[in-house]
């Protein structure tokens, strides 16, 4: 019995995982398009151009399996693999809604975070058995630039953990039921900045630009996926796009309440529904599963909220130096992590008690209303985009714009 | 013939295969993927046996550590990765012998001493000590010191200072060393001028090896 | 001996992997790879820890504890040897051990 | 450094202490900068090492040794000044109140001589209460008189064997006794000697030269040439000078003995400067040889005392001699003296014998002590039981006795150390050969330290001297005076003509002692040490401005060359001769004046009066001789006349200053009173009531409830002081008159040459030849001494050579051979199985090499072997256990 059980969620994982990559593909071409002006995947694959990747996808199960003369067939066929089940293996211990979890562990962090960084070694097997220099190039930085991305990134995972006493993910998201304040995001300032720092290191963790340098074009080819083609090669992203998820999926639940809408005065959603559908002897299973579906919905919103910043960043930031890279890593984010760690500890210990809940709602009003002002700019600014002859964008424009710059469309 | 025991036997054959692969294998990046699974198949072991925090432990230091260190090794020390560094079929010859007996030795100590095994555990009850309790073990508040006579010690022990032995200090002792040996390490590993000038041999599969310029390929030294 | 997993499997499974490790460094002329068979042995008394941890409540805290300095140690212990091994390999331009002999008597 | 202040505040004693040690730490000093010197020289080169080379005086090193030895002299000067002057200041406050006390009784006494009625009553009263305040002003002023600093602690201490606790045994102690005698000493020879430091800077300045000729000596080469040797020489001053401070310091017997011989050992380093110099180094040799004939009497008589009393310390020793002033009943008619008797066999008891008073007896009575505690005691003598109980190996709070004899051995010993040093009649020869040495070095030997050592000991040593011993001392002194006296008459060696009327001069001293005129002896000690410090000086500097010439047939005429020293030698001549309101004449009057009352009372030692009366006028003559030949007249050697010049001022500023001190140290009030020197008057405190007992006839009859005793003329026709005070003058005219004779004669013969030197020798060849000969005393011992020692040295040395030197090359072959046997079984069997060892390990080692391949693996191999066995036998042997 439990053995069907332990496959059907594997197969809701696997399915997930997948198609949330094709989702992804396909946002990260519109998103590029919006944001770098380029025309193709604004017009093409019909309706929003969903058609493009199923073409792709279909060209890729359909291509050929190329493997290189001087290449270590063995080695070459496991990189992908490995890469994907280290990002895949991620989701068991990553909760959707309440209790809606593969494998429920009270270490549930740690054990996502030890699984994805196994998948820097199908990098590296990847780009030493391509038999080629640029894979190689490309593997090995890719290995450096994870390994000491980790680092700082469960140092800046520590912080909440910290805050909430525990490093299961489920707990911790409850944790933050109830308002937005509630957030650990809002929680105190360590938290705060924790929170983008972790999603900094993230993002190079799972070599998004402006940090991926393994597929530095400019420099070398493809990096550690130069000479890989068809399916092994979309296992690659596959293995991406789950990270991408997962990390997004980790930094919801820690900083940005989980599947708790947010919304003050609202408790945790299921259990709510099931009191409310039942009574609070006996709760109902529908209402439960019915408040876990919305559940699942927000917090699948966010994490792809978050999965579209990342995408923005990429498209609108250039590419780090590999040495910048690094320096960034080890000489900035690193300190900071380690003094957000001290001192989320000196405020759990000493000032937590006296600034409680105050605090939290004052960074949260403050957030907020800088979050409205900028979305107001946005959406004003954005209503006379304008789009210069030669392509640029000029987001911070002031005044009227000259007519003749105006495209007509 | 319960699910747990088909996937200890499933854990334990790729464990033990990918074992034997590492060291019969003579290419040495293969031996570290073997490796790889090895050390996968031990943590996988760990959750199997309900020792989350050290499975994933495993998984973090040796596979995402470890490992990665090991294959840096070998690319910053790889003149060629295909480079004949066998030995005689006579040391196979002994080293194999050896080994069997070793092998015998250690299974048969403990099959003759306790052929039916300590106890019927099954796997499956849910008696192990999972990480709050680990902790709470670290810090001393609950009770981590043994009970029984099994290790020689007297039985009331536990009954004197049962909350006293605490692995905290233990626990800050193995991390002050690991930074010790993390400093120490870069230093020694640190870029150092290559002792013989000129650009090293080529290996045949074209992969550049020679000094790391900015570091960028060595992360012991370059990055501390 | 029966197919219900006991004790004595994860005991002969960690004999193996520690035979595994020895037969690997007594094989090895690649630093890196005695290397390896030590990362081995060490696993073994990983295992046999954690398996005295879950079959015998006495060590249900102490197996799983000294695994994780085994674990720890044995990262501290890989560091220093690659250390090692790079500045072998700096002086002697190969990771053959060997030709580590100046000291040979 | 707080505790040294507190330490000189607390006890003013350790000024002087400090005086002592202070010239030790400038030659400590010296010796160590010099060492250095010598060690960094072979490595100069080196950065580091020259600059050390260069901190310790580089190439040519400067006056920096002078300097340090001068001002450490000169510290020690101004140090013992001010003890000095804390100490008469601590002593003469009981005299100021017992004199105001007598104005004031005197002046009420005359008052109620006049006043009459009831007033007469009250100033009645008011001098009897005047009179009771001064009865115990007599005690304080008996206090003042024996008042002193001491101190000591124990150097080593001797006990026998096993015996375990530090209080019982008996210890050599080093301490410091400091009375007006020795604190006099102090300033004197301190500021004498700080001069002479000043002087030397000056004279020895040609040893500055990294390489100095030595005219005098001839080499194959020429005249030698060598090292100038400026930083010894001061390093050895200093060493004198902190020798002499320590003998003056010294409070027992043992520590004088050790600065004694140090002092003897500078001599000879200092005498014997100029090694290179045959006749340098003999002089040194022989005043090295002579003052250990001396330094063996003393000897004898410090074993003597030791065995006898047990103790060196001088207060102990005169305790346990001399007769205590007091008893539980009052004063004592013996006190102060040797009590004598004879042990009859009979009344022997536990270890006891009863000694019997007999003015002659055998034996002398050895007091206990402590004798702070009279009442306790019941004294000894004709006023008192006349038996006492000693006992045969007594403790030192016990009644002894020692054979009489024996006393007066050891007394003549130790006067016998004194003659050494002091150069009195038998062994006075080294002192003119000692002037081979820099006349620096003359001065401080002849003025301040050496000579003057043996006097200051017969003075501090005095209460153990009996009446033989101290005849024996007046007439050696007599016989000295009178010789050294007549040769000084014929030499021409400024310098030997000084070094005899030192020798003369002593001779007054030593008489005086002997004669008991303990205070006159050291007061002309003291005056003689200023005004022969100036003449030697003074010939030093005639000496250095005529290019070392000192003989007096070549100079003449010199006063307009060098105007400073003749006028200063002119005071001292005029000093040294006794004329008045001169420091000699003090001095020496008083001596005459004691001879004359020894004589009067013991008309049969006619000649100690004789003697020093008619050596008055010898020495008048001879200074005077010596002063007009040298600067008066027309020149006798153009040739040095043209080259003298005068000194520069290094050298005349000592002259100036010691000229004046030579002319006033010793002026009292009024000053033509020749009892009212002052410096008579402190010396006086420092007398040992040993000598008025011996010579004052002190009458201690006066009850015990009038308070102490006191000096008072019983017969005055007995006593020599008394006699001698009543015929000062008389002695003193006798004196000045011959002296006049004297100089008037000098001067016609020299000055004006009216008479004729040569004819006197014509008239009196053989008496010439005999003083030039210098009364052939060297002859004398040549024969007597020198070349029997010599036979006898030869015939030991044969023996020694053949027979001593035969058994030791015996023996030596014999344990060659053992040896070379010995050898043989060394390198056959030990070696061999040494040998057989180590090979059995070598190849033990070379077998085992094979196991280590430096193959990691095959190492992997054997441990995991070595694994499997260690489990298998652990196994087996488990087995057994559980089998039972």
């Amino acid at each position: 019995m439990d053995l069907v059980l332990a496959i059907v969620e594997a197969l809701l994982l696997v399915t997930f995982v997948a198609g949330s990559a094709v989702f992804f593909i396909w946002l990260e071409r519109k998103v590029a398009g919006r944001i770098q002006d380029r025309l193709g995947p604004t017009r093409v694959g019909g309706r929003f151009g969903w058609l493009q990747t199923i073409a792709d996808g279909i060209k890729l199960l359909v291509k050929e399996d190329l493997i290189p003369a001087d290449a270590d067939p063995m080695l070459f066929r496991l990189g992908p693999y490995i890469a994907f089940c280290g990002a895949f293996t991620a989701y068991l211990a990553l909760p959707f809604a309440n209790g809606w979890v593969a494998k429920p562990l009270s270490i549930a962090i740690f054990f996502m975070l030890a699984v994805m960084s196994t998948e820097v070694f199908g990098i590296i097997l990847a780009g030493y058995g391509s038999g080629s220099k640029w894979a190689l190039f490309g593997g090995m930085r890719e290995a450096a630039q994870m390994v000491s991305y980790e680092v700082p990134m469960a140092l800046c995972v520590l912080v909440p953990v910290i805050v909430a006493g525990s490093m299961d993910l489920n707990y911790i998201s409850n944790l933050q039921a109830g308002g937005i304040w509630n957030w650990y995001v809002f929680h105190d300032p360590f938290t705060f900045l924790a929170f983008w720092t972790y999603f900094t290191c993230a993002t190079a963790q799972c070599k998004r630009a402006p940090f991926d340098l393994a597929e530095a074009e400019s420099e070398l080819v493809a990096g550690f996926h130069t000479e890989y083609s068809g399916l092994r090669w979309s296992f690659f992203f596959m293995a991406e796009y789950g990270a991408m998820f997962a990390v997004s999926g980790i930094a919801v639940l820690l900083f940005l309440g989980g599947w708790s809408t947010g919304l003050p005065f609202v408790p945790e959603l299921s259990s709510t529904f099931a009191t409310w559908l039942g009574s609070a002897e006996e709760p109902s299973w529908l209402g439960w599963v019915i408040g876990n579906v919305i559940n699942v919905v927000v917090f699948i919103v966010k994490g792809w909220l978050l999965v579209f910043v990342q995408m923005w960043v990429r498209w609108t930031l250039p590419r780090l130096r590999i040495d910048q890279v690094m320096m960034t890593c080890l000489k900035y984010l690193l300190p900071i992590s380690c003094v957000l760690l001290l001192g989320v500890s000196v405020w759990q210990l000493a000032v937590s008690p006296w600034v409680e809940p105050y605090f939290r709602y004052a960074l949260c009003g403050v957030c907020l209303a800088l979050f409205a002002w900028m979305a107001w700019k946005v959406w004003t600014t954005r209503s006379r985009l304008p789009v210069t002859v030669t392509g640029a964008t000029n987001l911070w424009n002031r005044g009227p714009i000259p007519p003749e710059l105006v495209q007509k469309s | 013939m319960a699910l747990t025991d088909v996937l200890f036997y499933l854990l334990a054959a790729m464990t033990g295969i990918c074992a034997l692969a590492v060291v019969v294998t003579q290419n040495i990046v293969r031996a570290a993927a073997w490796l790889l699974f090895t050390l996968a198949g031990v943590s996988g072991l760990f959750f199997l046996l309900g020792a989350d925090f050290v499975g994933a432990t495993q998984l973090l230091v040796y596979v995402g550590g470890t490992l990665v260190l090991v294959v840096f090794g070998v690319m910053l020390t790889a003149q060629s990765p295909f480079v004949n560094m066998r030995i005689s079929a006579a040391e196979w010859g002994i080293a194999l012998a050896v080994g069997l007996v070793l092998y015998g030795v250690l299974a048969a100590s403990f099959l003759i001493s306790n052929p039916k095994g300590v106890g019927d555990a099954q796997l499956g009850r849910e008696e192990m000590a999972d990480s709050i309790l680990l902790g709470q073990a670290l810090l001393g508040q609950w009770q981590a010191s043994p009970q029984g006579t099994m290790s020689g010690l007297p039985a009331d022990i536990h009954l004197r200072n049962r909350l006293a032995v605490s692995y905290l200090l233990p626990f800050e002792i193995v991390s002050v060393h690991l930074l010790v040996v993390l400093i120490g390490a870069a230093y020694l590993a640190r870029a150092k001028r290559r002792r013989l000038a000129g650009p090293a041999s080529l290996p045949v599969d074209g992969t550049d090896v020679s000094p790391p310029v900015d570091g960028q390929e060595q992360p012991l030294g370059a990055q501390t | 001996m029966n197919l219900a997993v006991g004790l004595h499997h994860f005991l002969l499974l960690g004999a193996l992997l520690f035979v595994c490790g020895a037969v690997c460094m007594a094989t090895k002329r690649n630093a890196i790879g005695i290397l390896m068979g030590v990362e081995l042995v060490l696993n073994a008394a990983t295992i046999n820890f954690v398996a005295f941890a879950r079959y015998n409540p006495i060590f249900q805290v102490e197996g799983q504890i000294f695994a994780l300095f085994v674990i720890v140690l044995a990262a501290a212990e890989a560091a220093i040897a690659l250390a090692i091994v790079l500045n072998f390999y700096n002086n002697h331009l190969t990771v053959d051990v060997d030709t580590a002999e100046e000291l040979k008597g | 450094m707080m505790e040294l202040l507190e330490l000189f505040g607390e006890h003013p004693g350790w000024y002087f202490v400090a005086a002592t040690l202070v010239p030790l730490l400038s030659f400590v000093l010296i010796l160590l900068a010099s060492a250095m010197w010598c060690a960094l020289r072979p490595f100069r080169g080196t950065p580091v090492c020259d600059a050390l080379f260069n901190l310790f005086g580089g190439e040519e090193r400067g006056r920096t040794p002078a300097y340090v030895a001068t001002g450490a002299i000169a510290l020690a000067f101004v140090l013992s000044l001010i003890g000095f002057i804390r100490f008469t200041a601590q002593q003469s406050q009981f005299e100021t109140q017992i004199e105001q006390s007598q104005r004031t009784l005197h002046d009420l006494r005359t008052r109620a001589a006049a006043a009459q009625g009831k007033d007469k009553d009250e100033l009645q009263e008011q001098i009897e209460a005047e009179e009771k305040k001064l009865e115990n002003k007599e005690k304080m002023w008996e206090s003042a008189r024996s008042y002193a600093w001491q101190g000591h602690f124990d150097w080593l201490r001797i006990r026998p064997a096993g015996l375990s606790d530090p209080d019982r045994g008996t210890a050599l102690q080093l301490g410091f006794k400091i009375d007006s005698l020795s604190a006099l000493m102090f300033v004197m020879v301190t500021f004498v000697a700080s001069l002479i430091h000043l002087f030397s800077i000056g004279y020895m300045s040609e040893e500055l030269q990294p390489e100095v000729e030595d005219h005098q000596v001839h080499t194959r080469y020429g005249h030698l040439v060598r090292r100038g040797r400026f930083g010894r020489f001061f390093m050895f001053l200093s060493l004198f000078c902190f020798s002499m401070l320590n003998l003056v310091l010294a409070d027992n017997l043992f520590q004088v003995f050790l600065s004694w011989e140090l002092v003897g050992i500078c001599s000879y380093l200092l005498i014997g400067f100029y090694f290179e110099r045959q006749s340098a180094s003999n002089a040194a040799n022989k005043a090295f040889i002579v003052n250990r004939i001396g330094d063996a009497g003393f000897i004898l008589g410090l074993l003597i005392l030791w065995t006898n009393l047990g103790t060196f310390h001088f207060d102990e020793i005169f305790h346990r001699l001399r007769a205590p002033l007091t008893d539980s009943h009052g004063g004592l008619q013996l006190a102060g003296r040797f009590v004598r008797g004879d042990l009859d066999p009979a009344g022997a008891a536990d270890g006891r014998q009863s000694l019997k008073y007999s003015p002659n007896g055998a034996q002398v009575v050895l007091f206990p002590l402590p004798q702070d505690r009279a009442e306790h005691y019941h004294g000894v003598g004709p006023d008192r039981d006349d038996r006492v109980d000693v006992f045969d190996s007594p403790k030192k709070d016990q009644h002894g006795a020692m054979p009489y004899w024996l006393l007066v051995a050891a007394g003549l010993g130790i006067f016998l150390g004194c003659v050494g040093k002091s150069a009195q009649f038998p062994l006075h020869v080294w002192l003119p050969d000692a002037m081979e040495g820099p006349t620096p070095v003359s001065a401080l030997i002849h003025a301040a330290t050496m000579v003057a050592a043996g006097v200051y000991l017969v003075g501090r040593c005095y209460p153990l001297f009996a009446y033989e011993a101290l005849l024996v001392i007046a007439y050696t002194g007599g016989i000295t005076l009178f010789v050294a006296a007549t040769i000084a008459i014929v030499m021409t060696d400024i310098k030997k003509v000084l070094a005899y009327s030192t020798v003369s001069q002593l001779g007054y001293m030593m008489l005086a002692l002997g004669v008991g005129g303990w205070v006159a002896g050291l007061f002309h000690l003291l005056t003689h040490a200023f005004f022969k410090a100036l003449l030697f000086l003074c010939s030093g500097s005639v000496i250095y401005g005529c290019h070392h010439e000192q003989d007096m047939l070549k100079m003449g005429g010199l006063y307009p060359k060098m105007k400073i020293t003749a006028l200063t030698m002119l005071i001292g001549v005029l000093a040294i001769a006794g004329i008045p309101l001169f420091t000699g004449w003090y001095s020496k009057d008083a001596i005459l004046a004691q001879a004359l009352g020894f004589v009067y009372v013991h008309p049969q030692h006619l000649f100690l009066f004789l003697l020093p009366l008619g050596t008055a006028g010898i020495t008048a003559f001879y200074m005077s001789r010596l002063w007009l030949m040298t600067f008066t007249g027309k020149p006798r050697d153009e040739h040095v006349y043209e080259q003298a010049h005068e000194a520069p001022w290094t050298m005349t500023v000592p002259l100036i200053v010691l000229a004046v001190c030579s002319v006033c140290i010793a002026w009292g009030w009024p000053v033509y009173d020749a009892e009212a020197s002052w410096l008579e008057h402190n010396v006086h405190h420092a007398q040992h009531h040993a000598v008025l007992a011996d010579f004052g006839n002190i009458d201690y009859t006066v009850s015990k409830d009038h308070g102490e005793y006191w000096v008072v003329a019983k017969k005055a026709e007995e006593n020599e002081r008394l006699y001698a005070y009543y015929n000062h003058h008389l002695a003193g005219n006798l004196a000045l008159g011959l002296v006049l004779i004297g100089i008037v004669f000098a001067g016609l013969i020299y000055w004006k040459r009216i008479l004729d030197p040569a004819e006197a020798v014509e008239q009196f060849p053989g008496l010439h030849a005999f003083l030039m000969d210098k009364w052939r005393f060297d002859w004398l011992y040549s024969v007597v001494v020198v070349r029997p020692a010599l036979v006898v040295g030869s015939w030991l040395a044969w023996f020694d050579l053949r027979v001593i030197d035969g058994i030791i090359h015996g023996v030596a072959y014999l344990s060659v051979l053992l040896s070379k046997w010995d050898g043989l079984f060394d390198n056959s069997i030990i070696d061999g199985l040494v040998n057989l060892v180590g090979n059995a390990t070598y190849a033990a080692g070379a077998r085992l090499r094979n196991v280590q391949t430096g193959f990691l693996r095959s190492y992997v191999v054997f441990l995991v072997v070595a694994a499997v066995g260690i489990f298998m036998v652990l196994a087996y042997f488990v087995r057994m256990a559980a089998a039972g």
